[in-house]
C-alpha cells in the first residue's frame, strides 16, 4: 500500500492516460512550470508538443480543444480558476456539448475541463470561490466531482476516456487528502455510479466532493443516534438515481449537503427527484450555500457561506426518527 | 498595409483556375439559395434561412483553392461553402428541410449542415465561434504529421468577436496551417461595417503577424487566386493568412427580413451592390453555349434536390434525443 | 381599454422608463433598427446617444454597461438570442452579480439585461433555443420571466428601475401574447412577487413564463374533474416562496412545468423547496425540458423536447386526489 | 511602430512631475508590498497576495498624471494602484487583512480593493475584465458632460483576452476618454510575455486606430509625461491611448511561489531586471535628505497602516450576506 494524495491522483491520471494514448494532450496556463502541481513533470516526460502553455485566451483555448478533439485529439484542459469556466461558457455549453446532436452524431468532443481547487481555495474571494457544478449537471455536459485520490484518479481516466466532453471539479477542500491504495489497483471509475461510503439504515446523507469527509465524520459523531448511510454520487450528471432510490428504500430519509448556490443547485435537484419518484417518510433536507453567495474576502464571512458539520448534524437530526433521540 | 504578396497571382504552387468549375459552384450556390427562399416562402423551411446570394465567388473560389482532404468550417450565412465543398445538394436541401436524409438527420438546419466525410467540420450559429475550432482541427492535423489545411469563414461582424481575436493571437503563435476567411459584404445584420470596425479588417489580422489580404470577393478567379497564395502558405507550415474578401448581400440579413422589411439601406445602395455579381462576372469567362449547358445542369440537379427533401421522411419524434451523447448515455426525460 | 401586445408592452416600458429617467439607456445589436422590434421607435424619440447599436463584442458591451451603471447610468442590453448570455456569462455572473458585495456596498450596478424571444423561436435550432433561465436562478442574479403583456411592462419596468443587475426572459412562446389592458394602469410589478393567476383547491400548478398560458387552458380542461389553482411566481430569484407555500397550505398537491433543462433547472428547485418546508400530501411533479437537453432543427424533434399540455394534463392527474377522477 | 508624439514630452497642458511625490509614491508602494508580504508570511493575511514590487514606478507616474476626480481600474497585482491614487495605507492594509475597517469592509480583499469616493472602480481577479468596465464609466462620465478620465490598468497577459480586445474596439470607435495601461512585467505567471504575444503589444491597439507608445516603465518621470500625454488626448474627447510600460516583476507572482518554487526565471535573470529600480531611479532625483525624510515619513505610515489594520476587528460571521444586493433584498440562507 502507498499513501496516495488527491492532486498527486489527479497528476497520476493525467500520466497514465498520457502514456497510454499518444492522443491525450495537456492545454491550460502555466501547465509546464505546474503552478497547481497537477501538470507536475509531465512537459519533461511527454515533451512541449503534447503539453502546450496557453495564453490568457480562455475562449479561443477551449474551441482550439473542441476543434482538435473532432480531428482525434483528447485534450484535457485546466483552467486555474473555476470562474474561468464562465468566460468559456459558450465553448463548452453551446458549442463542444451540442456538436454531437447538431451533427447527427457524425462527431464527438472528448474534451476534458479540469479544475483544480475548485470552491473556496482560502482567502481568493469573490470571483475566484465559486463552486458552480450544478450549472453544468443543467446543460447537461458530464459532470464529475470525486471526492477521494482514488476516485479522483479514476473518474479523471475515465473523463480522458470519455467520447464527449466532461467537466471534473477537484474540490480545494479534497486536494489535501491522502489515502492508502495499492496503486496497481486505481482504475477507472464509470460515470454514473455513486459509491456508499458508510452503509446505514436510519437516515441517507448525500454528500458532494470534499463534503463526503465531513458526513462521514458527521456520522461517526452521530453513531450512537442515527445509523447514518452516506452516499457519494461521484457524477452529478449522470447520476446514480438508481443507487439513490435503493438506498432511500433503506432509509426513507434524506439529507443532501452540496458547497454550491442553494436554488437550482444539485441538492435541490436530488431533493425534487427523491420528492417525485423515491421512498420518503420524512421531509428532506439540504445543507449548501445561500442564494447567489458571493464569498466574502475575510476568512471568517467565507466560511459562514459555507455548508458546515454543525449544520449537517442537525438537519441529520431534524430529519431523523425523534430528531435523533434514541 | 495589404500584404502586397498576397494580394498579386497565386503561388506557383496552385493551379489554374478552372473557369467552368467556378461558375459551376456559383450557379449552383446562386440557384439553391434561390430555391431554398422559395422553400422557405411556402412553409417548408421551418425557420428560414441566411441567404447568401451574392456572396457565392468567396465560397467557390476559396474551395476550389482546397484540397479534397482539407477542412472547412462554416458560418450561419453557410449554405455556399458547405455546397463548394462538395456536400451533395439534395442532402444538403434535405437538411434545410429538417428531414432524416439530410447532412444531419435533420438534427441541425440551415445553421448547423455538417458532412465531416468531406471535410466540413459544420456551420456555427454563433459569430465568431469556429474560428478556434477550425485552428484546433487545423493544429491536430500537423500533430498527426498531415499537410492539410483549414479554411475558417466569418462575416466582418465577427472581427470585433473576442474569440476571433485571441484565435488569431494563438494561430500565429502556432503557424497553424489554416486560413481565415472574412467575407466583408458591408452589413453585419443592419449595422455597416465601417461604424462596427475601427481600424481595419486587415490590421486586426496583421496586428498579431498574420498577413492579410484584401481580395475582391465578387471574382471567383480573384478569390481562387489568393486562396491558393494563403491555403500554399499554410501547407507549408508558415502559419495562417487572412483574406478580406469584399463582397456583398443581395438578399435579406435572414429570410425574416422579406416580411419586416427593416430599413438599414437604400433601394438605390442594393442596386449599386447588386452591379457587379459573381455570376456574370464569372459566366463572361465562358463560351455562351458552356454557361447555358452549365445552367441546365444545375437546374436538373436543384430540381433533384428539392424532390429529393420533399420526398424524404420527417424524424420520428421518439428519436429526439438521440446523438445527445457520443455513447449513447441515456438523458432522463421531461417528465418522470 | 386597449390590446396590448407581449413585444408592445415591452417596448412600451423601455420607453416610458426613458422618458423617466434620462440615466436609461439601450445598447445592442441592431437595437437602432430594432430587427428584434422590441427598440422600435426609439431611437427617433430620445436619440442615437440612448439607443446604441453595438459590434458584435457581447464581452464587452456587457462590461461597458456595468462600468457605466457604476457610474450613475441604467443601461438595458438586448440579447439577440439566449446563448449570448453565455458569452457575456463572466461578466454577468462574477462582474456585475458580485461588485456590490466585494466593494461592501459601495456600488451597485443597476443594468437590465433582456432576452427576447428566449426558448425555442422556431427552427434556430440547438445554438439558439436554450431557456436558461435557471442559470441566473443559482447563481443569484435577479431573473425575471414574465408571461404576460402586463407583466411584462411592469417586470421590465421594475427591473430597469432595480439597482442590482437583473436579467428579463421574454419567452418566444409568450411574444405573441395580447391582453385588454388599460394603459393608464400599466406599473411596475414588485420582483419576487408571484401571481394566482387561477384559484383552485386541488393540485398547485406552478408555470414559468409562456406556459403559464398553457397551465390555465389545461386547468379550464381537466376542470370537472380536478380544480387547479395556477401560480406564477413571475421572478424565479427572488421567489415568491411564501405565495407558493400559502397555495400549497391550500392544494397540498404540487405540478410545476418548466421549459428549461431538467437537472437543477427551477423547477427541480420548487419541489425540493416545497418538499422541505410546505405542505405537501401526496408526491410533486414536474414537466420540463429533458437532461442536458439541444433542440433539434426539425419542427416534430424541435417540440418533443419541450413540455407539452398533454404531459401536464397527465402530471396533474397523477398528482391529484384519485387521479382526478371525481 | 509606437506613435512618436506619444514618446515625446508630455503635452504642455500636463503639469511637471514633481519629483519629491514621485519619489513617496514610489516608497510607499515599496514598503507597504514588503509590510504585506511579512504579514503573508505570519499568516495575518488570508490567501496571500499578488506583490508590485518593482513595478511602482507605472502606478506613480501615471496616478499623478490624474486628476483627483478621474478614475482607475486595477488587477490583481493591485496594490500599488490604489495606493497611488490615494487610498489610505491604513484602510488599504485591513481590507488585505480582512477587517471591518478596510476599504471595502474586509469583503474584498487584496484582489478587490476599492474606493469609490476617490475614483478607484476597484482592483479585478479576472485578467482583462476591467478594462471593459473603465471603458463605461469613461463613456458615462462623458454622457454627463464631464471631462473626467478614466484610467484602466492590466498585464501583458490581458491582451490576449478577447474581452480587452473588443474593448480597444469600443473605446476606439466611441472615443471613449480611458487610457490603457498594460503593464509589460515580461510574464504571464510563469509564461514569458514572448511567448503569449504574437505580434507586438502596441501593434494590438494601434490596429483598432488607438495610438501607442512603449515607455520605460521603471521611470516614474517617463511614465507620468507618456500618462499625461495621453490624459490630455483623453480629456480632449480625442479618444483613447494605450500605453506599454515595459517593466520588471521583483517578486513572486503571487505570495505561494514563495514557498512552492517554480522554476522560470533564473536567478541571473532576476539580478538582471532588478537592476533597474524605480526607488533607486526616482531616488537619485532627489537631495539625499530629503529622500531620507520621505522614508521616513512613510516608515511611520506603515507602521500606523499595519497597528491600525490588526487592532482593527474582524467581521461578524453573521454579517456574511451583507451587502449582496444594494437594495436589501435577502437571500435565503444555505439550511432552512
Ligand atoms: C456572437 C453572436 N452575436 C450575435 C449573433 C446574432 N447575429 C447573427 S448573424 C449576425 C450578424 C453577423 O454579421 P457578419 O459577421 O458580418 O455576417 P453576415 O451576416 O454579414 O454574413 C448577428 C449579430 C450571433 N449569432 N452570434
Ligand atoms: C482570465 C483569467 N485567466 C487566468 C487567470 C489566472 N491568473 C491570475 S494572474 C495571471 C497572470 C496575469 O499576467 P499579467 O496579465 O501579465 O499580469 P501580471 O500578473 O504579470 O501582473 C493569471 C493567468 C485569471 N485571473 N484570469
Ligand atoms: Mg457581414
Ligand atoms: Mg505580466
Amino acid at each position: 500500500m502507498t499513501v496516495l494524495s488527491y492532486l498527486k491522483a489527479l497528476n497520476r491520471a493525467i500520466a497514465d492516460e498520457m502514456q497510454r494514448d499518444p492522443a491525450v494532450c495537456v492545454f491550460g496556463e502555466d501547465v509546464r512550470a505546474a503552478v497547481t502541481n497537477v501538470t507536475a513533470g509531465l512537459v519533461k516526460r511527454f515533451g512541449d508538443a503534447r503539453v502546450l502553455d496557453m495564453p490568457i485566451s480562455e475562449q479561443a483555448f477551449t474551441g482550439i480543444a473542441t476543434g482538435a478533439a473532432m480531428s482525434g485529439m483528447r485534450p484535457l484542459i485546466e483552467y486555474q480558476i473555476p470562474a474561468l469556466l464562465f468566460l468559456a461558457f459558450e465553448q463548452i455549453v453551446n458549442q463542444a456539448h451540442k456538436f454531437s446532436l447538431m451533427t447527427g452524431g457524425q462527431v464527438s468532443v472528448p474534451v476534458t475541463y479540469l479544475i483544480p481547487s475548485s470552491g473556496s481555495r482560502d482567502g481568493w474571494a469573490g470571483q475566484h470561490s465559486d463552486h458552480p457544478y450544478s450549472l453544468f449537471a443543467h446543460i447537461g455536459v458530464k459532470t464529475a466531482v470525486p471526492a477521494t485520490p482514488a476516485d479522483a484518479y479514476g473518474l479523471l481516466a475515465t473523463a480522458i476516456r470519455d467520447d464527449d466532453p466532461v467537466v471534473v471539479f477537484a474540490p480545494a477542500g479534497a486536494m489535501g487528502r491522502r489515502e492508502d491504495v495499492d496503486l496497481s489497483q486505481l482504475a477507472p471509475v464509470p460515470l454514473g455510479v455513486g459509491r456508499v461510503h458508510r452503509v446505514g439504515t436510519d437516515v441517507t446523507v448525500v454528500a458532494i466532493g470534499h463534503l463526503v469527509q465531513a458526513a462521514l465524520e458527521v456520522a461517526e459523531e452521530l453513531a450512537e443516534t442515527v445509523d447514518v448511510e452516506v452516499f457519494d454520487p461521484r457524477t452529478l450528471h449522470p447520476f446514480d438515481w438508481q443507487g439513490l432510490a435503493e438506498s432511500l428504500e433503506r432509509t426513507g430519509r434524506l439529507v443532501v449537503i452540496d458547497d454550491s448556490n442553494r436554488s437550482c443547485g444539485i441538492g435541490g435537484e436530488i431533493l425534487a427527484t427523491a420528492a417525485e419518484e423515491m421512498h420518503l417518510v420524512a421531509p428532506p433536507k439540504r445543507v449548501t450555500r445561500p442564494d447567489g453567495a458571493v464569498l466574502p474576502f475575510a476568512e471568517g464571512l467565507d466560511r459562514a457561506l459555507q455548508p458546515t458539520r454543525e449544520q449537517l448534524r442537525t438537519a441529520i437530526q431534524a430529519v431523523a426518527k425523534n430528531g435523533g433521540a434514541r | 498595409m495589404a500584404d502586397p504578396a498576397l494580394s498579386g497571382p497565386a503561388s506557383p504552387s496552385s493551379q489554374k483556375p478552372d473557369s467552368a468549375a467556378l461558375y459551376r459552384t456559383v450557379r449552383l450556390i446562386r440557384r439553391f439559395e434561390e430555391r431554398a427562399v422559395e422553400l422557405v416562402h411556402d412553409g417548408q423551411i421551418f425557420g428560414g434561412i441566411h441567404p447568401y446570394t451574392g456572396q457565392e465567388a468567396v465560397a467557390a473560389g476559396t474551395c476550389a483553392a482546397l484540397r479534397p482532404d482539407d477542412l472547412i468550417t462554416s458560418t450561419h450565412r453557410g449554405h455556399g461553402h458547405v455546397l463548394a465543398k462538395g456536400a451533395d445538394p439534395a442532402r444538403m436541401m434535405a437538411e434545410i428541410a429538417g428531414r432524416t436524409t439530410g447532412l444531419n438527420a435533420g438534427r441541425g438546419g440551415s445553421m448547423h449542415a455538417a458532412d465531416f466525410g468531406i471535410g466540413i467540420l459544420g456551420a456555427n450559429a454563433i459569430v465568431g465561434a469556429a474560428a478556434p475550432i477550425a485552428t484546433g482541427a487545423a493544429w491536430a492535423a500537423r500533430c498527426a504529421g498531415s499537410d492539410r489545411v483549414v479554411m475558417t469563414y466569418f462575416g466582418d461582424g465577427a472581427v470585433s468577436q473576442g474569440v476571433v481575436l485571441e484565435t488569431f493571437n494563438l494561430a500565429a503563435l502556432w503557424r497553424a496551417p489554416v486560413v481565415f476567411v472574412c467575407e466583408n459584404n458591408g452589413f453585419a445584420t443592419t449595422t455597416r461595417t465601417d461604424d462596427a470596425v475601427a481600424g481595419s479588417i486587415t490590421g486586426r489580422a496583421e496586428a498579431f503577424g498574420i498577413p492579410a489580404a484584401r481580395v475582391d470577393g465578387m471574382d471567383p478567379e480573384a478569390v481562387f487566386a489568393a486562396a491558393g497564395t494563403a491555403i500554399a502558405r499554410a501547407r507549408r507550415s508558415e502559419g495562417p493568412t487572412l483574406l478580406e474578401c469584399v463582397t456583398y448581400r443581395y438578399d435579406a440579413h435572414h429570410t425574416w427580413e422579406h416580411a419586416a422589411r427593416p430599413r438599414y439601406r437604400t433601394p438605390e445602395e442594393v442596386d449599386l451592390g447588386r452591379s457587379r455579381d459573381p455570376l456574370e462576372i464569372q459566366g463572361a469567362r465562358l463560351p455562351e453555349a458552356r454557361r447555358a449547358q452549365i445552367d441546365a445542369e444545375i437546374e436538373a440537379v436543384l430540381e433533384e434536390a428539392v424532390r429529393f427533401a420533399l420526398d424524404s421522411p420527417h424524424p420520428d419524434p421518439a428519436t429526439a434525443l438521440d446523438y445527445l451523447y457520443a455513447d449513447g448515455t441515456q438523458a432522463r426525460a421531461g417528465v418522470a
